[in-house]
């Protein structure tokens, strides 16, 4: 029996997702039209003229781009207006609570039909201007003048992990090998390749240019040298670290009695949680993110699911780190026990918990607004059996989503499952 | 304390004197940094201005090598990394600052639960120079 | 009988309002505090851990404070935290859509009180910056770059409905007159003076040191002088526009059956609606707002009530224009009459039709993300009849607000009732 | 119109070659300025790139006395005003753009329904300089 409160059920019965990466000729606006063409062009019933309101998952165009005020641009530009448009920001959690919030929005009644898109174009500023502009996540009148900078802030609280539970650096270099060896085989993401191909080709552009070739043995070995990976903010190194990107993603919601009459293949909101906190020192502990278990609980209450129940889920791994207490977070593994986990495989695609079959914030991108409206579509993918190469096997019927933040100021989990027809 | 007030600002101007300020809570006895008006633990709206010794212990940490603009406007860069952690503070608060004197060419060898004491730091160069909060070791 | 989907009424239970203004010792949070406490100090029965999410209307702390991410900053300053917070951003009609948003989220059954805020900070950054932040509010890709600043778009929109209804330039006069008149009324007004009593001062100071006295013979006569009211986009002026303010409200929702456990005068969220548009460019016409038209017709549709039945209604006169235009957009006169309407006092705190008895965004001030949750702020007033020496006559028992994003790509309508208890 | 794209970006592409884009919907006829993937009036994804005439007529303007950042940097102010509207363009939708060559010390003297020709604008100097969009009476 579900636990929800919801004066009605939810379903996804449709996404789409733009290529992730840095497209210097692409605005938000153009980022949007790609993701909504390819929900358009993947689903068969699809009739904009249903569509009854907008939800835009965004961080900070204002900052990016010069542009507040982009649901209703975005809306307009694919010609949805004057429905309802509403941008929702929670940081890197913003797609998440989009979803959330156009869920709560057809479960009140008002709305049978939502579009939810989730958009960021981050690589028209200079690195250190998206770095401050990313900063802003943080209290910037209390954390950020004390030197942090976003990866900090995460080294930080690994720094208290490491202390807490001994955990090797190893572990964080094992996440982003099975982060990039994911996101190789998905044709969206914007760092499609396997660290050993990275490795391999750093390799070959030395000898190409007749400088010595460094003798990494493996991919552990190639990220512990700093020449080849350099330390960000001890103990966070590049590869620990999600790229900027350039990215939109869209959903279309729908209420649960509506579903099939657009997809033969819906996948059901059985389970929502979000919650909030203050900044790192306002927080009982630094080792996990209790914001993240606070939505986690509300989320498998409402579903009434536990860890177990989830066949897959995608975390924000926004860093290595990140991941490892996610999975902790998320009660797949018990504290403390997250960084063996990830060190034996127990997240890879055809581990027990696959976590972030998509590649991962690492891996895909994180164009911080489409990241949570982008997680939901990797759900849709994996549920749906059409997520291809790096589909995870056994048939997965329930799946999970979980995005951050700024450092956990901000978290929501969301769970899908898709029902068979006769079930 | 009379001479601040709950805004927030008020707690940088206090560092301006040395003075490490936080709020008191006159129904429940809870301590936070910084002060504010509403106690976070009794929700309740009857806190004072208190004076913390700026004793501490370090919490949590990171040695940065690519700094945030401000720190890269005070000198710091790969070469040149800084430490900045979160502290407890002996009368129970927690806060983040920037850890001076410890070895940050070592990583490895800085210490949690090493005990720290408060420091202000002056950054921004003379036109916009304002007043931070650190910590080095005793 | 009311039309609403909703799957069951909401409330407003207290209300609370920094003063606004320009204050140089608050950030956001400080200003927040301050509306909450006047919330706290205002209701007997307020107990805060009953308050299940926070909602927050917020245009850009991003752009004015460098501060991203502010709801669960302002939380967890008033010990709030873990709950869910959102930041909903759809510019200057940000803190309408957030009272609607938390309004749906209570009508959805997931929470039953939520808390509503609107805050914004703008007075930190030089005036240039300001015009700047402010136009990202617009197009910037399409309509800033012709050369449009905010003023520009509405002064264009007067020209067009000058054009089309003959209007005379006197009609703006007379709404920023009415308006001044109102806020000399209200404590919290950041320019709490009749137009008048602008006029007499700078008379009296030109006396002062010596300079000659302007014979200006009354407002109109002061308004019209360029050197009394400069020109700032042609026909708007000075007088015709709203300021830049510093300032926080907050508005406190229940659903419905729980409202009387909160307070004896809850008002009742009858009627809600929001539209959204395109660019000045892509609309049918330029002398009106379509979603604001459409969003009052979904919210008198879903309180099957119509214009007649409204005591009086904040409307959102960021410029004078913008008011005379809201009045016929809502219904409360015919197409082009609005302008001849203003003239004969007609929506004077006494008039058939009272508008912006607060003294409206002109006089009280302009706090973007705060001007939507300040309007309900008004109407509870009003409408609990303890507005003061502003109070309308008559027991009025039906308020509206009308918030408007941008120059219309946002528009939301809220319509409240005050029930009687033996009613 | 093959050398562009829907991108929003070559929308001021083609300007910088005096060429007003828009596009075209193959399936319901509907015309829309800038040029988009998307046809606002039928909703559907079949819409070709078309060269406007950049012929037009005044719907609504304002002389702006307080000028935008931009604006104040190419020398506009208060004793300089200018002149920016809204052009319905001959072939049906409508377009912003400055309005050049009318008297902007008598606003009043400026008339809604002026018949307009599309111009180019260069403006933000060496350094940054972009093509606008501007018009002026015919
Ligand atoms: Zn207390
Ligand atoms: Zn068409």
């Amino acid at each position: 029996m579900s636990e929800s409160k919801w004066n009605r059920g939810v379903a996804v019965v449709g996404v789409g997702l733009s290529k992730f990466g840095a497209f210097k000729e692409k605005n938000s606006r153009d980022l949007f039209v790609e993701a909504y063409l390819d929900l358009i062009n993947s689903m068969h019933r699809y009739d904009p003229k249903k569509v009854e309101a907008f939800y835009l998952g965004n961080f900070s165009s204002d900052q990016f781009e010069k542009q507040a005020h982009l649901a209703p641009i975005l809306a307009s530009w694919v010609g949805l207006s004057p429905i309802p448009t509403v941008r929702i920001e929670d940081a890197c959690a913003s797609g998440g609570v989009a979803i959330r919030q156009a869920a709560l929005a057809i479960a009140s009644g008002q709305y049978d039909v939502v579009l939810v898109g989730g958009v960021e174009k981050m690589t028209d500023l200079e690195i250190a201007a998206v770095t401050e502009a990313l900063a802003t996540a943080a209290d910037t009148q209390f954390e950020v003048p004390a030197g942090f900078t976003f990866p900090g802030f995460y080294a930080a609280m690994a720094s208290a992990y490491m202390h807490e539970y001994n955990a090797q650096r190893d572990a964080f270099y094992h996440v982003s090998i099975k982060n990039h060896s994911n996101g190789a085989l998905n044709d969206k993401a914007q760092f499609g390749q396997t660290i050993r191909s990275i490795m391999e080709s750093k390799k070959a552009r030395a000898a190409q240019k007749g400088r010595p070739v460094p003798e990494w043995e493996d991919e552990i070995d190639f990220l512990s040298d700093p020449k080849g990976n350099p330390m960000i903010a001890w103990p966070m190194t590049l590869f620990d670290c999600s790229p900027v990107s350039d990215g939109a993603a869209v959903a279309l919601l729908v209420s649960e009695d509506l579903a099939s009459t657009f997809t033969d293949t819906p996948i059901y909101l059985v389970g929502s949680g979000q919650a909030s906190d203050g900044a790192l020192p306002e927080r009982e502990t630094l080792s996990s993110i209790p914001a993240a278990e606070e939505a986690g609980r509300q989320a498998y209450h409402m579903a009434n699911l536990s860890p177990k129940d989830i066949d897959l889920a995608e975390v924000h791994d926004c860093f290595t780190i990140a991941e490892i207490i996610a999975t902790e977070d998320l009660g797949f593994f018990e504290r403390g026990a997250g960084w063996q986990a990830a060190i034996e495989g127990k997240t890879a695609r055809k581990g027990d918990h696959p976590v972030n079959t998509s590649g991962g914030l690492k891996s895909k991108g994180h164009p911080v607004g489409a990241t949570g409206v982008g997680q939901v579509a990797e759900i849709w993918k994996q549920l749906n059996g059409i997520a291809g190469e790096r589909q995870v096997p056994g048939d997965p019927k329930i799946g999970l989503t979980h995005n951050v933040g700024g450092t956990g100021q901000t978290c929501v989990v969301n769970i899908f499952e898709r029902r068979d027809l006769n079930g | 304390m009379a001479e601040f007030s709950m805004n927030s600002k008020d707690f940088f101007t206090a560092l301006e004197t040395d003075q490490l300020i936080g709020s008191h809570c006159l129904d429940c006895g809870a301590m936070v940094v910084p002060q504010r008006g509403i106690c976070p633990r009794c929700l309740g709206s009857n806190t004072e201005i208190v004076s913390l010794s700026g004793k501490g212990t370090l919490l949590a940490f990171t040695v940065i090598y690519v700094p945030s603009l401000m720190m890269a406007q005070a000198g710091y860069d790969a070469k040149n990394p800084y430490c900045v952690g979160v502290v407890k503070l002996d009368e129970g608060p927690k806060i983040s600052g920037q850890i001076l004197d410890v070895d940050v060419s070592q990583p490895e060898s800085i210490q949690i639960g090493t005990k720290l004491i408060m420091t202000t730091i002056k950054r921004g160069g003379e036109e916009n120079e304002k007043t931070y909060l650190g910590f080095r070791p005793v």
